[in-house]
């Protein structure tokens, strides 16, 4: 068969990848044997701190949380029962995808040695050099992996959260296509201009404590993009294509709501001030914004959703992110408050629009993250984090005009860098399934499974094994 | 023997079983089933979309009895299971040509 | 229509009071601006401990997740499927609300300059002065937003509690009002009586390590009186009002188990051995309330039910966290063998006496949090923890005294303090849905939303967006 | 009935253990109260670490998050719907019961002070002499409680993964001896051998960071016993008994992969570089060996599934458990790739041998483990952990021989107890539910409860209260 | 008076309904079945073992109707439920002898 | 044409499917319902609370044929789906006055 064919190279390509790098560079670490005995006899001056070790780590496996099953639950609630496993598993490999991907090439590409100020370069790749002590660019107290795999979970939320835009209609094959070229196209170079050491807009002095531009705008925008090249999912605007298991999607929000502050405050790679200010800070906007978004929409239909409220909790997660190292708590509830009527908004001006973003990536994480990263133009200030900036509400207008560069330059890397992809993988091996696959629902024609068997089996199924 | 079918308000099923039960009838068959009628639907909101449903959830109650029985049994659901609003359901009778009990292999009305 | 205007003016309210306090306090904060700095330069005395800090900012996030999505699953699956999205919500949104109330008000009532031993004063409102750097009396060694927002998350809990007693039938607009004023006239003084700096009950020596009156005996409590005031729901006593989804409340529970030790073993306010030890209790004791309620039922009825384990597990978390940094592992295994007995006999009587406390929240926070305030009465030492004081059992006969004290004040203020707000309400707006919205269920009548289309869209649906 | 007497008598027992233990061991603590002010005052050698201690008191509650709701949920989900809480319910319960058990005379057993290797003594017994500061053979830098309730965990979880293997079969009261029995004869000498001080295993140099003997061989092996011993579900092979709730699976599955953090990384006893680095592997390993199967799968079937992909995360988690704290992260990718490949290899020569281990238990965790104790013989290296050796790759090949004897000690061990406990038991109380209650399913038969009441619940029950 | 059964496939369902409204059709049935018929099912993976599953959802409409209106709706629902695949299903026209609206008491046509 | 309908034990529809199709059997509409009958209900527990649940769950299988067959397929499923004990389940067969073949208009006794 031809899936069969397909897959078996896509297998063999795999393990090609893996053991070339992987055997290789077993060895390749083996080498410098000598460098690594350092772990064991640190130098003097970066000492690890126990305590900013704990958080940084609990941090991580906080954000992994986000993904899945935070992720995977809000967005397979979100989705018609056909699809609920299709749904929790794009959520669930890209986890897989972006781990390997990211110690491969991933991360050098991001934070690796600055290549004009645009990408990392390849000397980190297969995590050469990358150890397990700190490395005072990113983390003076904790060990250089430890941030290494923080920063791995973000990579790996980001394409996760377009998927809401595709959802019920893309093939997995040229998911997983996607997936990998997004990461490495578009993920990579953006966390190196606003996080890597000499990235161009780091340099610039743009703001984003946790993921404004790099994680929701990237994402939110390249939602549009993929939105309108994929069209829309048969029986849009015409049959009810609404949420099958909403217990699913609020678990997931309060799962992300969770994870956030892994997100968030363990963006401080140290457990003091500035985590807990970002901690506070996140909790208080995500408050106000579940709260806006329900009250607009009490006021406009006359009834509060519990999706809505639900939404409104990602919306304010999003918009704090940026500015959650920055602001203080009276300003989180602006920021949120303001986000969730703003969101709220956006989906209801899509239905006019009329392309078919699925899952509201647009409306949730574009809007939301733009006007995060604007807002922290207005927010910021020196008082809660001395290392940040001072924005137009504290004397300094230009911060407004740095972050609006970044906005638009992630706007740009973000939309034009996921037409081409899927413009490219489109030619090369399709991006939607057959309409009869798209009836029949992704778990069945993707997986061959159905998510629930919850009465009378006998009925669903025959045969043995 | 006839088939009696009722389509009846859920919250209804107990009084009827119980009406059934008080008139001797001692077997069943009961579905879940969607109902489109007169009595209006209601809206779903889910984020900027609006849905209107206007299949409601009905249970369907399914007796065959004897054909002596049958004006008794129409009767007795009949008035179990009104409310007098909207929406209340139907009953309808159909003609059952013979019955088989399967754990004896008795036959027509001994079946039931 | 009424709902949408009188909801406009609920969101009227809302913004109004979000944009004076929020704008008002952004220039306050402003202002103090020299302030601030020290956050950068600290004085030297109280040092942030980055361990005590990370353990702190995990332990709040920790029982955050006790709420959202603990308690909302733990609840939700409970409840008949027509109300599962209506009674998640209600934990849901609580979260919103008073994490909200908590920064604005809230933490300035309970923890504020005391005054007369009653209540908080208004000094900290808007977090006026709750800054990063450490107060000594709530904890020498983290930052004082990081006490306030793991605070702020048992201010959060607290009244989603309650929610149990009246599921299934209350008005979701009445609810918020009842939420607020509850949180802001019994929840907040009833903290400052006995953890607020002097507070009365904590002058005169009661001990009560993480909220066995503050938490689960005003809950307990006010659900009584709540379930008196609402009534029965239509059908009890003659419908099967049984739960629609037992994995969602075993979920719930073991969620509520791995977050309770953020709530027990957090409030040590350091990461050392005295969270240790209450880690150590917390578990072991809801391992024994789990089987002492599992035997008492089998022993009862013949089987042991799932349902029964999971609620036992909750009683014995609850009656373990007044005595949680006090006791002993093997005292900890009576008061959690006891516990589980108990609440699995209340909630047997209650079946006789009639009131429809639809959850339990009477039989398992009110008698729960009432057995382990004694019990820390009985079972307190001061070789676990020797800032905390003897019980009976170690020689001190007047420690029982002084917690029954304290259990009939919190007694009397939870259930005059709740009978009063909710007859104002009713009053007011009515409490209860209509007897139609009750059949129809909450999800549809106070959200318009469903819960489950798990099969058969189709069926369930017609018309577009 | 038969029942109800059976269990009073287990009631009875129960409490009697309690009493005696409890209240015996209440007053033998208290006694050497001169001892306890020791807390009070530490000796000046061994200090608690706040972070070290703030990373292990996490990492408890993320391996108790493993067993409950994580397994709890990935075995539910993979179960027919008449079974789906009885199955749940055996996690939840051993939660529970060995939380208990381990207090009482478990540690003691595992960790006590060494009688021959074979054992630890009854000295720690009641936790006598466990206290809140650090037992420098287990952590200098924690309180000794803070290790023993880490390893509680464990001991948990461990016969909770046998519970797989004869899923919807057993009978309640005769699966709660057998794990009693289980953990007292089996699991703690086995840990003890592994990781106590003196432990011959240990004494040999067999490596193990976090359990792949110990755990993993250990559960896989009594398992095969177990599902040789029970014999097939009725309908196996001819019935489809497929998974009633993928959902809930890979939800169980990613809490698994979350909670595993803090199994491996929390092994380190201290949060450091070898923490990161035990976080880092596990990660790597867990995403490659869902690729691995996936892929596997693809090619020999021509479809990816969501549950191959699950349990190929599973699967390498288990492999790399063993290894996490010595290998690199270029050999965790070579670990996981292989483990994904081998368990789906497995898992599809178990259908051809025809034994019916339902949820795969020795295919996941018997060849997993097998695989990933043999791995750390290969690629363990002293760069990552001076503490612990280097395997083959590294020059010694000595290291793999060790490995081999720990991991047919650990076989031998495990399907000869396990065979011989099953044995009494059969014999005494019968294990398998009858053929009725096989058919009605174990949520009826052994709890009266049914786990869904999705719909019209007027259709499924009827009478009061 | 004659109850419709049709059998259809579930995405159908809309299609139906509003054919059926279109020629006055007030009032309907619906519930979830599973059929087995000339159509494939098809095979569902997990882990080791492979099953085929041959009973397809499909969607059950009853509409009791006046005997002069069932040629009508049979034919109006036939032509709303085609895809001209296999698997479309099947209409059964039933006799039914009596039918009661239990709101109102109301017998036979005037039932409906 | 005949419709026969049998309510079974849902463990038995497999025996009943494999059958029904062993004797030319090309098509049938199965789906779950709830019988009240003879055989008891269970009890379930909920914190205070007993329930009698007394709904079990069943599951009723469809299939029209022409009149020749129908007493070779009552028989073939009575046989099919007894176990001997109580609840075991019934067969009713009704008359049927039409049949269409949805995809090709084809009708009667060729749609089925
Ligand atoms: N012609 C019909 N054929 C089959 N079922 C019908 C028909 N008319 C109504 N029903 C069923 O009866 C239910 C109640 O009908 P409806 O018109 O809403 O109210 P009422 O019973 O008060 O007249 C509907 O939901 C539907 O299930
Ligand atoms: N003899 C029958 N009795 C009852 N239902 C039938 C019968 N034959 C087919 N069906 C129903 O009709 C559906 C469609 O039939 P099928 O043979 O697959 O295709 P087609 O309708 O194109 O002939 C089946 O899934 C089943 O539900
Ligand atoms: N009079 C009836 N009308 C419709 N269905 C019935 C009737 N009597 C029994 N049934 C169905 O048959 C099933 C089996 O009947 P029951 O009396 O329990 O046992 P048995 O089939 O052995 O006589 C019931 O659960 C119900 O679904």
């Amino acid at each position: 068969m031809t899936t069969t064919r397909r897959s078996t190279i896509a297998l063999a390509i795999f393990f090609l990848v893996l053991s070339i790098s992987g055997s290789a560079l077993v060895w390749a670490e083996q080498a410098p044997a000598p460098a690594a005995p350092a772990a064991a006899a640190p130098a003097p001056p970066p000492k690890i701190d126990s305590g900013d070790t704990a958080w940084l780590l609990t941090s991580s496996a906080l954000v992994l949380l986000m993904t899945a099953p935070g992720l995977a639950l809000f967005y397979g609630g979100m989705v018609r029962s056909k699809n609920a496993l299709g749904t929790i598993m794009q959520s669930f490999i890209i986890l897989a995808l972006i781990s390997v991907q990211w110690v491969l090439w991933g991360y050098s590409l991001a934070f690796g040695p600055d290549k004009g100020g645009i990408v990392g370069g390849l000397e980190w790749i297969g995590l050469q050099g990358v150890g397990l002590q700190p490395n005072p660019d990113y983390g003076a107290t904790v060990p250089h992996q430890a941030y290494m795999v923080f920063q791995l979970m973000f990579a790996v939320i980001t394409p996760a959260l377009i998927t809401g835009a595709f959802a019920e209609r893309m093939k997995f094959s040229s998911f997983i296509v996607f997936t990998l070229a997004w990461a490495t196209f578009i993920y990579d170079p953006l966390a190196h201009w606003v996080w890597g050491t000499g990235g161009w807009l780091k340099n610039r002095g743009a703001l984003d404590f946790a993921g404004g531009t790099v994680v929701h705008i990237s994402s939110g925008v390249s939602a549009l993009a993929a939105a309108l090249i994929m069209g829309k999912r048969k029986g849009y605007g015409h049959e009810p294509l609404r949420p099958h298991n909403l217990p699913l999607t609020v678990t997931g929000a309060a799962l992300l709501w969770f994870g956030w502050f892994g997100f968030n405050a363990g963006s401080a790679i140290s457990a003091g001030a500035l985590a807990t200010s970002a901690f506070v800070v996140t909790n208080t906007a995500t408050a106000a914004a579940a709260l806006g978004w329900m009250f607009s929409e009490w006021a406009a239909r006359g009834k509060p959703t519990v999706l809505g409220a639900a939404s409104g909790a990602v919306a304010g997660l999003v918009a704090i992110t940026p500015a959650s190292g920055y602001v203080t708590p009276m300003a989180s509830i602006v920021i949120g408050a303001v986000a969730g009527f703003l969101c709220y908004t956006a989906c209801n001006v899509k239905t006019k629009l009329g392309y078919d973003d699925s899952l509201d990536v647009v409306g949730v994480h574009g809007v939301g993250g733009t006007w995060g990263a604007l807002a922290t133009g207005f927010f910021a200030t020196k008082t809660i984090n001395p290392d940040g900036g001072d924005g137009l509400l504290y004397g300094n207008p230009g911060q407004v005009g740095i972050q609006i560069v970044a906005i638009v330059a992630s706007w740009v890397l973000a939309f034009v860098g996921t037409t081409i992809i899927l413009k490219i993988i489109d030619a090369v091996m399709g991006l939607r399934v057959s309409a009869d696959e798209e009836m029949a629902g992704l778990d069945l024609s993707q997986h061959s499974e159905t998510a629930y068997a919850l009465e009378g089996q006998a009925t669903v199924g025959s045969g043995g094994r | 023997m006839k088939k009696i079918e009722a389509i009846i308000k859920p919250f209804k099923l107990d009084d009827v079983k119980e009406a059934l039960t008080g008139i001797g009838v001692i077997g069943m068959t009961v579905s879940e089933v969607r109902g489109f009628g007169r009595q209006k639907g209601h809206t779903e909101l889910y984020r900027g979309g609006e849905y209107t449903v206007d299949f409601l959830p009905k249970i369907k109650v399914e007796v065959v009895t004897p054909d002596n029985l049958v004006s008794k049994v129409v009767e007795v659901m009949a008035s179990a299971a009104k409310t007098g609003n909207i929406g209340d359901g139907k009953i309808f009778v159909h003609p059952v040509e013979s019955a088989v009990r399967i754990r004896t292999g008795e036959r027509d009305e001994a079946a039931l």
